[in-house]
Parts: structure tokens; C-alpha cells; sequence
């Protein structure tokens, strides 16, 4: 198929689709408009479990096991992640130079971390209430370790992360997620409801499971960007292949 | 106001998408997707979905950046080895 | 009119609409001096949105912002192999942005009245500040 | 303005597709496949919108005191957000096995090599 008759039917595909989807356009509920039936129920039932953030609401509560299945794609693409860029027989390990950061970037590196690492635990166990909770903030999280990285040196990234710990995390947390559900059947109610006591509105114990399963999130996705980020690091850092791969092989 | 707002923010989030695709080098394709995900982080805002906007920020900012630079990166590596190798094989024989 | 929402649009307009065109073209130098202005100004706008809409709330997306945006422009500057070409003209920028900060924050400041929201946009003022200051000196290149 | 969220996030589609067809560097595709995705954030965001309505986050509002926008479809957006992160990540970590095997990211050289 040559380049110039692939073109034409992109150009095809691409005109169908626009022609059909202003189409459509036309006929969804106008943009701004006041019928949110599914919103208000979501809202409502929120406020009647203490929740205030009514979004980590549904998420944790409401739609607990949509986000359990999300979790899990996270945590199947970290394993396929893992697996696809671990270090092979053929390939072995150099130590990377140090490169040269400024002294400036590096006390402001030393001096963020500690702050983002705040900010991100902050954005996680507000979950509840502001906009945020684990997802948000787990990365946040992530990123504050990353901080060592970007502006001091690998090396000093390496000593504080020993990457085992982080993988059980990472594990530990979607196993929090399921157990704190199969805690709702214990109570004799569904798998993933809400059995704890609903707690005071607007406080950081109130939305009963909520606060659980959103601190389980926070971790596994924490644990789950520094295992992915190591793996990217370690390839483009450490590991090199083999000169003599090619012949091994022909 | 809202309307002006949400107008703009569509505008530099449809820029801003034309852009990242248009810049074929995928380090300087990596710099135009950041600037993507500020400017959905305004556009969730302005749509009252600050969570979203904080989950977008939290993703766009550093994380998927630091990725696709050390996916370039590693590549380019392959690659300058696969050239001294072939240099290497031409040359021996 | 809410004068926020308006200082806002006239940020999204004026000054991220620019950052995207210096990010999108040219050399390596300038595109990164325009994401480092456009996180530092996307800040202020998300300061001036929570200010418009009337919730505090969302001055945590200012937060964020304010920490993770210099962390993200000093991975560009680390992983970007090429030299640096900054254009002369960056030099003004980091005042520039400096001076709105500040003329964004004292404002605020004023509007909420002393208070735990007052010391919040402080603590963002000041994180902003420090990381400006140092992002904008790495992007040159020194 | 009563389309223009729902075309904008049209556009955003096509463009993201369009640079996936025509991309000459697999790490440059999947930089084009997550452009793709955040079109259906602006769509699904759109879609709950009200007009004047806020966010329905009750920390700092009374309940009840202001109209709010749709958690439901923020509650999808949200969790995408970061799992599509990760799911970029897993391509990218394809991408680096396709320049160990085969040396190259250019998909055109790519199905050359395969026959």
C-alpha cells in the first residue's frame, strides 16, 4: 500500500468521522444546560454519606468498583512496564557519569522535595473534602522523590530509593483496595460498601470507607509512577546492550 | 465572563493539541504536550472540575515529560550503538 | 463583571497564548523559556480563577502548580541534549514574571484579609517566587 | 459557544489521529495517541457542565447554596487521567523493545522489515 493511498483514506475516515460527529453534536443536550439527572442523584447521595468532595464520592464510594478496575489496569500496565524493560542477559549495567548541576538548583531541588512531599500528602488525605485525593496526589508524591533526579544527581536518587519496598507498596496498595471491599462483606452488607460510620461533615475522618480507600489509591499510585519511573531511568541511564549481540545471534 | 473564559481556554487547548502534533521531534513534541496539559488544567477549571484540572497538572507537568525524554533518550543510545557497530563491521572487514 | 475573571482572561490571552507560539517554534533555548513563563503564569491564573469563582478550594491547584512547575521545567533542562540557545529577550522575562507575581498575590492578599487562606497565598507567592528564580537561571544556562 | 466545547473536542480527535497515521517515529505516536485521549475529557467534561454552576465540592460552600456541575462524569475523567499516564508508559516501554529488536521507531522502515 503506498504512502500516497494511505493518505487518501485517512483523509476518508477523517472527513466521515467530522462529518458524523457535528452531526451528533447537534443533537446532544445543549453545553451548560440544567438537566443533570445522574449529577444530582450522585450529589445528593453524597451528602446523605458525609462526603464533601461529592467527585471522591463517587469515585470511592458510589462507583468503588469501576475504580478498583481502574486500579488494576493501572497496576497490570506497571507489571507489563516492569516486564518489558527489565534487564536482559544480553544487556549489562554502566554506571552513569554524573552530570553537573548547578549549586542553585541544587539546594532548591533539597529544599522543594520535603515541601512537594508535604503538598502531596496533603492533596491525598484531603481527599474527602477539597479537590484532590490519591490519584492526584500519589503523583505528586512521585514526582517530590523524582525532584532528587532531576535536580541533584542520579546517584543520590538511587540511596533513597531501595526499589523493593516501593514494588510491595505498589502491591500492598491494590491489596488494601480489595480487602477494605471484602470488609463490606464481612459486615454483611455488598462487596466495596460503605459500612464505617459516616463521621462529621467536613472533617478528615468523615465519608466512612472513603478516606480508606482513597489512602490505598494514594499509595499504590505513588509506589506504581516511582517503579515505572525507575525502570525508564535505569534504560536510558544504566543499562546498555552487549557489542557482540549481533553476532551471538546471526 | 464564563463564556469568554471557557472560549479561550478551548482555543489554546485546540492550539495547543494542533501543535503537539505538528511538532514532529518527539523531545520538542514532549515540551508542547506539557503546555497541552496546562492549558486542559485551565479548561477543566473554568469547567468547575478542579480534580480533574489537579489530576491533569499532577500527570502533564513532570511525569509524562520525564518519560518521553528518557524513552528519547534510551532510543537514541540504540541507535548511536547500532552505528559504531556497523562502522565497526565495515571497518574489519 | 467579576475584574478576577477578567485579570484571568487577559493572562490566558496575553500571556500563555504567546508561551504557546515561543514553546511550539524555533530553537530549543526559546521553547523551553516559554514553558517555564507559561507554568509560572499558569499559577497566577489558577490564583486568579479560586479569587473569581469565589472558592478557596481551588487555590490547592495553585499549590501544586507552584512546586511542580519548576520541577517539570528542570527536567527539560536536564534530559535536552542540545546546547542552549536562549534568545537575549529572556532576560526581561523573569522580571517581568516576578513583577506580575507580585502584583497578583498583594492584591489577593488584600481581598481575603489576614486568615489561614492569607497565609496559603503566601506560602504559594514565595514557592513561586523561589522556583522562578531558580528555573529561569537554569534554562540560561547557568 | 453552545457547540464549541463539543467541536473543539472533536477537533482535538481528529488532529490526535491524524498525527498517529502520518507520524514517522513511534515515540512521536504515542505522544499523539495522549493527545487523542484528553478529547474525550474535554467531551465527557463538557457533557456535565451547568451554566453559573460550580464545583460539587462542599469544603468551603454550604450545600445547597449554589448550583453545581456534574460529579459523575469527573469522577470518570479523574481516574483516566492518571491510569492513561501509566497505560503511555507501558507504550512507551514497547517502543524501547521495538528500537532493541529492530533498531529503529520509524514505522515505515518497520513494515519494510517485515516483508
Amino acid at each position: 500500500m503506498s504512502r500516497r493511498f494511505r493518505l487518501c483514506v485517512l483523509a476518508l475516515g477523517l472527513l466521515a468521522f467530522a462529518a458524523l460527529f457535528t452531526a451528533a453534536c447537534a443533537e446532544l443536550p445543549p453545553f451548560g444546560g440544567d438537566r443533570h439527572p445522574y449529577g444530582d442523584r450522585a450529589v445528593h447521595a453524597a451528602l446523605l454519606r458525609h462526603t464533601a468532595n461529592t467527585v471522591s464520592a463517587v469515585n470511592f464510594d458510589q462507583r468503588a468498583l469501576d475504580t478498583l478496575g481502574e486500579e488494576s489496569i493501572l497496576f497490570a500496565s506497571v507489571l507489563g512496564t516492569v516486564v518489558l524493560l527489565r534487564q536482559t542477559s544480553d544487556e549489562h549495567r554502566t554506571v552513569p557519569k554524573p552530570s553537573p548541576v548547578p549549586d542553585r538548583t541544587r539546594r532548591y531541588g533539597l529544599l522543594a522535595l520535603p515541601v512537594t512531599l508535604l503538598i502531596g500528602l496533603y492533596v491525598v488525605a484531603h481527599g474527602q473534602l477539597s479537590p484532590g485525593g490519591g490519584f492526584q496526589g500519589g503523583v505528586v508524591v512521585a514526582t517530590a522523590v523524582h525532584l532528587l533526579y532531576i535536580a541533584v544527581d542520579y546517584r543520590a536518587l538511587e540511596r533513597v530509593r531501595p526499589l523493593g519496598p516501593y514494588e510491595i507498596a505498589d502491591a500492598a496498595g491494590e491489596a488494601a483496595y480489595v480487602l477494605t471491599g471484602a470488609g463490606g462483606l464481612l459486615a454483611g452488607a455488598a462487596y466495596l460498601a460503605n459500612v464505617l460510620p459516616y463521621g462529621t461533615f467536613n472533617t478528615l475522618s468523615s465519608g466512612g470507607t472513603v478516606p480508606l480507600l482513597n489512602a490505598a489509591v494514594g499509595v499504590e499510585v505513588a509506589a506504581a509512577v516511582v517503579v515505572l519511573l525507575a525502570r525508564f531511568l535505569g534504560q536510558a541511564l544504566e543499562i546498555e546492550g552487549d557489542e557482540d549481540r549481533g553476532e551471538g545471534k546471526g | 465572563m464564563d463564556d469568554v473564559l471557557g472560549g479561550l481556554a478551548l482555543l489554546f487547548v485546540a492550539a495547543a493539541a494542533t501543535a503537539a502534533v505538528l511538532n514532529r521531534d518527539p523531545a520538542r513534541q514532549a515540551l508542547v504536550l506539557s503546555l497541552l496539559g496546562l492549558g486542559l488544567a485551565v479548561l477543566f477549571t473554568v469547567l468547575q472540575a478542579p480534580d480533574v484540572g489537579l489530576s491533569q497538572l499532577a500527570v502533564g507537568s513532570a511525569i509524562t515529560p520525564l518519560m518521553i525524554l528518557l524513552t528519547v533518550r534510551k532510543v537514541r543510545r540504540i541507535g548511536r550503538g547500532r552505528q559504531a557497530e556497523d562502522d565497526g563491521k565495515g571497518r574489519s572487514r | 463583571m467579576n475584574w478576577w475573571l477578567a485579570g484571568a482572561a487577559l493572562l490566558i490571552l496575553g500571556g500563555l497564548g504567546p508561551c504557546l507560539w515561543g514553546a511550539a517554534t524555533g530553537g530549543t533555548g526559546r521553547r523551553m523559556t516559554a514553558q517555564n513563563t507559561a507554568t509560572l503564569l499558569l499559577c497566577l491564573v489558577f490564583l486568579l480563577l479560586a479569587q473569581g469563582y469565589e472558592r478557596p478550594a481551588y487555590t490547592d491547584l495553585a499549590l501544586v502548580v507552584s512546586v511542580l512547575g519548576p520541577a517539570g521545567t528542570l527536567v527539560f533542562v536536564r534530559l535536552f541534549e542540545t546546547p542552549s540557545d536562549t534568545p537575549a529577550a529572556a532576560r526581561l522575562l523573569s522580571p517581568l514574571v516576578t513583577a506580575a507575581t507580585v502584583a497578583t498575590v498583594v492584591p489577593l492578599c488584600v481581598a481575603t484579609g489576614p486568615g489561614r487562606a492569607m497565609a496559603k497565598l503566601i506560602v504559594i507567592g514565595v514557592l513561586l517566587l523561589a522556583g522562578g528564580a531558580v528555573t529561569s537561571r537554569a534554562v540560561r544556562g547557568g | 459557544m453552545s457547540v464549541l466545547p463539543y467541536l473543539v473536542a472533536g477537533w482535538i480527535f481528529l488532529v490526535g489521529v491524524y498525527g498517529m497515521a502520518t507520524s514517522r517515529d513511534l515515540v512521536h505516536a504515542v505522544g499523539c495517541l495522549s493527545v487523542t485521549q484528553s478529547s474525550t475529557y474535554v467531551l465527557l467534561l463538557a457533557v456535565g457542565y451547568r451554566k453559573g454552576g460550580s464545583a460539587p465540592v462542599f469544603s468551603d460552600i454550604e450545600p445547597g447554596s449554589r448550583p453545581v456541575v456534574d460529579p459523575v462524569v469527573q469522577a470518570l475523567a479523574l481516574t483516566d487521567v492518571v491510569v492513561g499516564a501509566t497505560v503511555t508508559a507501558l507504550l512507551l516501554a514497547l517502543v524501547v523493545q521495538i528500537a532493541k529488536r529492530h533498531g529503529t521507531t520509524d514505522p515505515d522502515a518497520l513494515s519494510e522489515l517485515k516483508g
